[in-house]
């Protein structure tokens, strides 16, 4: 008889087959926060800048949005994870530096140490 | 009754209660009265005032007597110096925001707050500051509203949605400014209010009241070129005394016809002739209908609330209602017509005025279709409590006056007439004298006890001339719309239909004197005694018959014909239309808004 | 500096701190010198882990690899082998895979973060929201499975009552029970509701969890549903938050398509549907009796109770209300066990809190804590501590039902029975701290105005006393305050408290009674010396022009009342009899020429 | 019960009507359904009028008192049209303790009106707002849809230019 565990674990294994093939597992990963006061920080732009850069060639990326992670006075933050790496956590991103994230961090593997939240 | 009995103690000693109530009606049961404002018997539990809170141990905070049920061995404090300080703390905090004129307030001695706040002990404010201030609603002919008095215990509220049914009133904004107003805060005259009254009735303080016409009545008494002819319901004698601090369910007919008389009125009149005459026609009427002219079941019109909460809710329902005018608009037809024709007098210079239990009235006496040749057939309406306070105002001792009789021609009346002032009345007058009239024998058995007492809907039946006639009485606008939703599922089962607005019928009209410090609004016991008065008044009498009234004979010998007559029809009967009270008009009708009666 | 290859995580929670984890820490440093790797390794301290059985734990990041029962001895083979040789130390692993832990993958080397322990808020900001899919990757809807598959609804509410789940809306009763008693009702009809009228000013964590991680809500009410029997669920949240709706909306559609949701949930024959009632801006809504009256379309005026939404609630029908961070944690206690949930936080108060950190802070956010965790290291181990080196005043917990505890209550742990013996209240997590510049009464009065704006109107202790009390306190931050006015505060305060219908009006005195109690010297100054030592309350501040001033006159332009004399290039000076105290001269100045007394 | 709903030139109108059908059908009773309703109405026509209030009474047969004790009670429900732009300043604790009333003071100094009020040009409504939830960038104001955050009084002035301009 199929539980309903087997049933949700079938969909687990699916759902990260899925994300997978979307590069969610991917080496690089870029989360940026999408929660109300994020946005209200001007994390929207921020988001375009990487959707931009996605679109104009930026494909060994998985771009994502989360929710707040309780970083008030930091926001808005973005999020680099990279396997075998610890994950970097930039704060106060402007559009601007956003730019230089995609340029220096996630083109040629440099983090720039002083957007690091610590 | 066979509740289970449990334990609880109060102040340390335990008492024997019946399980499920609550605290404060076990703690009445035994013996003590916990302080109380916003709670009334009738209505849902509300704890709102927090007036009755008490100590239950065990619990952190006080807890509402009113609304908390009681526990197998819960020991309760009801007087502890906290619980008295902090009860004395919300009455004043409630007076704070309380206008102080209680001494130009109509309810003044009258009051609950007002008792409540000297029995706190209450002798000074300590915490004064902005108070509420609104507009007072004067726009109604019949009830007034008046926020800065309200203290938002919510009985109102709740009369007017719960018993009545009628959702007129509610609450509006929050906090500090919630105000009980009806929809928009629209003018009370615009409202669908039906002018019932029992918002008065229920109401602790003077935050509702009727339209007062005692000044304009004084000043008209003392006009020599007109002739000042009152008349007075039956509730009103079975009622007045309390205002007198009379134990309620003695009547007082002739102390009263002596009293109007003393204040000036050139005739007194009984409403209970037209009670009389009403029967007349609506037998006629009824056994008319069934013959197959009109529809069935027929409904009784007598109550003046009633037919406006008929005509904004009940629409559908129009062609059943008897179309004969209320026993009030059918006496001052009479007076400014047949009586103004004998004592040759023109009618213009005649001031009818009606003494009545209800405030609907004073709504009802204002509604243009009611006009007799272009006039007013009624003039002024005067309620009970009003009519008290003018006899005290007068000086006159209401107590120690010799009785007197009503006068004729519209002053003699049979019991049928009389027990028209209570829920069941109509129905019972109005059998005896179908009866009669469809079978041609007299009804023996003439006490139908189906009809009588305090049940909301109540049913019966009478063999007439071998035919099951069923019918049905309601009291109070609630169960009427209960009644009618029966009738309305199941067409046949009624043949004739009573209502009447107030809880109680008339003699638990909105115009009654209000409860005292030893008794509640709504009271039924009160109630009871009130129409028990009226019923023994009737088996008093030996004429209980409208139709073998000799007046009334007379009446229909020397004026109008016959019930039914064009002359009946011109002068008692009317009609009804669909009726839309602001905030309930649906855009296609709107044009076709009917004019409201003029604000007297 | 953060950018390390390595960062190793200590477990300072109090069970591993038994264990030496001060001493662990300075080995691990004297041996990373050792080895050079001083600069490469970041060594930091974290909250409570959660695997205390196993303490004294250590993760090393990146791959997430935690050590268990480790001592000083073990630290040089974990140089050794591990950092410098990239192989884990086997003997030491161990395994544990708690739902909070993936949080840590991602943030367990921020400090902020590290010091705190996500349950509710494990997946918020590690996830996309909107996406289904990394839900289930993230072990979701696992929990329901579990649930649906091998536990009787009996089992689901005596495991959650085992756990000590205490309701995080506040009042803090424990949510098992709350299960157990809707249960028992007969009535074949029962309903569940997620309180999600966030209403606190100055809190924000529902509609964080909310926006971050709606399916984890969503999968704890089809649990609670499950448990008691309900049919149709409800969350009612606030119409102010839109995009917390958006996701809502967008979760429970894709919950939906799954089949967590609707008919027959995932083949087991149970059934359960929720619906989003939007609330409409009223803080009384919070409470349970007012928020079922305004999901069955009234004003939203609570009732007295009993009877208990339990017995009769929403439509008159048995119903559970909880929070929505009281869902947040039941699939943790449903996949981890009560057993680990109730090892967490003290003896009566188990599991975490969420607080929103805001006020005169460094970091300010959103921060989740193990109960027993101090005032003390939640602002200054977590928050950073007061900003610009002013002094630390108060802490303002439970919002505007809370109180304002003084330093000497700093180091009181964070659970519902300590807070309410210092004074102050739990509520739903709202943490402001207060440092010098701000003065307590004019604070005790803006959480009065709020209550008093949000009371409901129905009971008249609320309604009129807490209008009284708003009048007593405008009157002495404005200078006007007379002797007796505290004990007044005192008196309606005490009364209201006992009195009050519901818990908003129970509650609205706190803030004004516990800084009475805390700061009665500021009180007596403004009332006696007409004095704010803060310089807050406008109507008892004198403005003076110092030395500094150069004449440039610009203060003697700006005054409204012409209260400024001098001529130019000389001091000014101001008549205090006409200052009305504006402030605009104190503004405008640029030379700090302005004193406020 | 969809096939009765009434037809009317007013689109607003009919779309209310039709969302009233949908409610009937799906809600535990017409009382229920009746805050999601006023939304709805208040998202169509910008604020309750009268009208759309006696519509829902007659269609949903609840008193207008009660609907109007509904729509008076909750601070979302606005009862008179709003301006163009709605500014809501966060009064939220932690905007609070940063400054949120000065930023108050100043908007109504620049805009001349009270809370709750319209400019007389029907541009701007002036509304409190508890908490916005973006305490990070306290003290905040929301202009529709847009949060400002750390705002200084100067900056408001600056802001409420920029819609001036606009119109």
């Amino acid at each position: 008889m199929v539980t309903p565990l087997d049933i949700v674990k079938k969909k687990r294994a699916e759902a990260i087959n899925r994300i997978v093939g979307k590069g969610y597992l991917s080496t690089k990963r870029v989360y940026v926060g999408m929660a109300t006061c994020e946005i209200a920080a001007g994390s929207k732009e921020v988001m375009e800048v990487f959707q931009n850069a996605a679109k104009q060639g930026l494909t060994d990326v998985y771009l994502s949005q989360k929710g707040c992670a309780g970083r008030c006075n930091l926001e808005p933050t973005v999020e680099v994870v990279e396997e075998g790496k610890i994950p970097v956590k930039y704060g106060k991103v402007t559009p601007e530096m956003a730019a230089k994230i995609i340029e220096r961090h996630l083109k040629n593997g440099e983090v720039i140490k002083e957007w690091v939240i610590n | 009754m066979d509740k289970k009995m449990i334990t609880i103690y109060i102040d340390d000693k335990p008492y024997q209660v019946a399980a499920g109530q609550t605290v404060m009606q076990a703690a009445d049961k035994v013996g003590f009265r916990i302080p109380r404002l916003c709670y009334h018997p009738k209505l849902s539990i509300e704890g709102a005032c927090r007036v009755c809170i008490v100590e239950l141990e065990g619990a952190r905070n006080f807890i509402a007597s009113c609304a908390y049920p009681v526990a197998d061995g819960m020991k309760i404090r009801t007087n502890t110096p906290e619980l008295r300080s902090a009860r004395r703390d919300i009455v004043e905090l409630i007076l704070d925001n309380h206008p102080m004129d209680c001494h130009t307030c109509e309810r003044d001695s009258n009051c609950e707050l007002q008792r409540l706040a000297y029995s706190m002990g209450i002798r000074k404010r300590h915490f004064e500051g902005e108070m509420k201030h609104y507009e007072k609603d004067v726009s109604g002919v019949a009830v007034i509203r008046d926020p800065n008095k309200c203290i938002l215990c919510g009985r109102c509220v709740r009369m007017c949605s719960e018993i009545q049914k009628t959702s007129v009133l509610g609450y509006a904004h929050r906090g500090f400014k919630t105000v009980v107003m009806p929809a928009y805060n629209m003018p009370f005259r615009d409202s669908s209010c039906t002018a019932c009254g029992q918002c008065i009735n229920v109401c602790p303080t003077a935050a509702f009241l009727e339209k007062d016409y005692t000044q304009e009545l004084f000043k008209k008494l003392n006009d020599k070129s007109i002739l000042k002819v009152a008349q007075c319901a039956p509730s009103v004698r079975a009622a007045i005394g309390e205002a007198f601090n009379i134990e309620p369910g003695r009547t007082m007919e002739k102390q009263l016809a002596a009293a109007i008389r003393r204040l000036g009125f050139d005739y007194v009149f009984d409403t209970q002739f037209s009670a009389d005459l009403t029967i007349m026609e609506e037998a006629n009427e009824f056994l008319e209908r069934l013959q197959g002219k009109g529809k069935l079941p027929m409904i009784t019109s007598c109550s003046s609330a009633w037919m406006k909460c008929l005509e904004q809710y009940h629409p559908d329902l129009i062609d059943h209602i008897s179309t004969c005018k209320s026993p009030m608009s059918m006496q001052s037809a009479m007076v400014k017509t047949y009586f103004a024709d004998k004592i040759k007098r023109d009618p213009k210079e005649i001031l009818s005025v009606a003494f009545m239990c209800c405030t609907a009235k004073k709504y009802e006496a204002a509604r243009p279709e009611l006009e007799v040749n272009g006039m007013r057939a009624t003039d002024l309406v005067i309620t009970t409590r009003e009519l008290a306070w003018m006899i005290k105002s007068a000086g006159i001792d209401f107590l120690a006056i010799k009785g007197e009789e009503f006068d004729h021609p519209l002053g003699l009346s049979s019991g049928a007439g009389t027990i028209f002032g209570t829920t069941g009345g109509v129905m019972e007058a109005a059998i005896r004298t179908a009866y009669e009239l469809a079978t041609g024998e007299t009804l023996l058995d003439i006490e139908i006890g189906a009809v009588r007492g305090l049940q909301g809907i109540k049913e019966g039946k009478v063999v007439m001339d071998g035919k099951e006639i069923r019918v049905a009485v309601a009291h109070g606008l609630g169960n009427a719309a209960e009644l009618l939703d029966i009738a309305r599922k199941d067409p046949n089962r009624y043949h004739f239909i009573e209502i009447m607005g107030c809880p109680g019928g008339c003699v638990g009209g909105g115009g009654q004197p209000y409860a005292n410090s030893n008794s509640i609004p709504l009271d039924e016991e009160c109630l009871m005694k009130r129409a028990e008065a009226l019923y023994t008044l009737d088996r008093n009498k030996t004429i209980r018959r409208s139709h073998e009234n000799p007046d009334i004979q007379r009446l229909y010998k020397e004026f109008l014909g016959r019930p039914g007559s064009p002359a009946s029809h011109k002068l008692l009967h009317t009609h009804y239309k669909q009726h839309f009270p602001v905030g309930i008009i649906p855009e296609s009708l709107k044009q076709q808004k009917p004019a409201e009666p003029a604000n007297k | 500096m953060p950018v390390s290859k390595y960062v190793i995580t200590l477990c300072d929670g109090p069970s591993c701190m038994q264990k030496r984890s001060k001493q662990v820490k300075d080995v691990i440093k004297v041996e990373l010198e050792k080895a050079g790797l001083a600069d490469k390794v970041r060594v930091i301290t974290s909250g409570c882990l959660g695997m205390c059985a196993k303490g004294l734990i250590m993760i090393v990041n990146p791959g997430y690899v935690i050590y268990g029962n480790v001592t000083e001895k073990d630290i040089p083979e974990i140089v050794e082998k591990h950092l410098l040789k990239k192989k884990p130390v086997a003997r030491l692993l161990i395994e544990e895979d708690h739902l909070y832990n993936r949080f840590y993958r991602v943030f367990g080397d921020v400090n902020f973060f590290g010091k705190q322990m996500r349950i509710a808020l494990r997946n918020c900001g590690i996830m996309d929201p909107e996406n289904v899919d990394e839900y289930l990757a993230l072990r979701g809807y696992e929990a329901l499975a579990k649930v649906l598959t091998s536990m009787k609804p009996a089992e689901v509410a005596a495991e959650v009552k085992k756990a000590g789940l205490r309701g995080r809306g506040g009042a803090g009763f424990p949510t098992g029970l709350k299960w157990e008693f809707t249960a028992r009702e007969k009535d074949p009809v029962k309903y569940l509701i997620c309180n999600a009228d966030e209403g606190d000013p100055g809190a924000f964590m529902d509609r964080s969890m909310i926006e971050g991680d709606p399916h984890t809500v969503i999968e704890g009410m089809i649990i609670g549903a499950y448990a008691i029997g309900a049919k149709e669920g409800f969350v009612y949240i606030r119409a102010e938050y839109p995009l917390a709706v958006k996701r809502l909306e967008k979760a429970l559609a894709d919950a939906k398509r799954e089949g967590f949701l609707g008919d027959n949930i995932l083949g087991s024959g149970f059934s359960f549907d929720i619906e989003i009632r939007l609330g409409a801006g009223a803080f009384v809504c919070g409470e349970e009796t007012a928020l079922i009256h305004s999901i069955e379309g009234s004003r939203g005026m609570p009732r007295p109770r009993p009877p208990f939404p339990a017995q009769s609630g929403l439509f008159g029908k048995p119903t559970v209300i909880n929070n929505v961070e009281t869902w947040a944690n039941i699939p943790v206690i449903i996949l981890d066990g009560a057993d680990w949930f109730s090892s967490i936080g003290t003896e009566k108060s188990k599991g975490t809190k969420v607080f929103a950190l805001a006020g005169k802070i460094k970091n300010t956010g959103l921060v989740e804590v193990p109960m027993g965790t101090t005032l003390r290291q939640i602002i200054y181990d977590i928050g950073g501590g007061i900003p610009n080196d002013k002094k630390f005043k108060a802490v303002q917990t439970g919002g505007p039902s809370g109180g304002c505890l003084p330093e000497k209550y700093l180091d009181t742990q964070i659970d519902y029975d300590s807070l309410a013996a210092a004074g102050s209240i739990m509520g739903s997590g709202g943490m402001i701290v207060i440092d010098e510049d701000s003065c307590m009464v004019n604070m005790a009065k803006f959480f009065l105005q709020f209550t008093q704006d949000e009371s409901c109107g129905k009971c008249t202790p609320c309604r009129e006393g807490t209008k009284r009390m708003l009048e007593i306190l405008t009157r002495i931050t404005e200078g006007k305050g007379v002797d007796g006015d505290i004990e007044k505060l005192e008196r309606l305060g005490n009364m209201i408290k006992k009195s009050s219908l519901c818990g908003l009006g129970q509650s609205a005195p706190n803030p004004v009674l516990s800084t009475i109690k805390n700061f009665r010297v500021e009180y007596e100054e403004h009332i006696a010396a007409k004095k704010c030592r803060a310089g807050v309350c406008e109507g008892l501040v004198t403005y003076e022009i110092n030395a500094k001033c150069v004449g440039c006159g610009a203060c003697k332009r700006v005054c409204p009342t012409a209260a400024i004399a001098g001529s130019p290039k000389t001091v000014h000076v101001i008549d205090q009899a006409k200052c009305i105290k504006c402030g605009m001269c104190f503004k405008t100045c640029k030379f700090s020429a302005i004193t406020k007394k | 019960m969809a096939d009765t709903v009434v037809k009317t030139a007013d689109p607003k109108m009919a779309e209310l009507r039709k969302f009233m059908a949908e409610q009937k059908k799906t809600q535990y009773n017409d009382e229920a359904s009746l805050i999601a309703i006023l939304h709805k109405a208040q998202e169509l026509y910008g604020y309750l009028s009268v009208e759309a209030m006696d519509e829902v009474a007659v269609t949903m047969k609840i008193p207008t008192a009660h609907i109007w004790g509904v729509a008076t009670f909750y601070h979302y429900f606005c009862l008179t049209p709003k301006g163009k732009y709605v500014i809501s300043v966060c009064l939220g604790t932690a905007c609070y303790v940063k400054g949120a009333d000065e930023i108050m003071s100043k908007i109504k100094d620049e805009l001349k009106i009270k809370v709750g009020e319209t400019t007389p040009d029907k541009l701007f409504t002036l509304q409190e707002a508890r908490c916005l939830g973006a305490c990070g960038i306290a003290p905040v104001m929301m202009i529709n849809d847009k949060i400002y955050g750390t705002l200084t009084p100067k900056k408001v002035t600056e802001i409420l230019n920029n819609y001036r301009k606009q119109g």
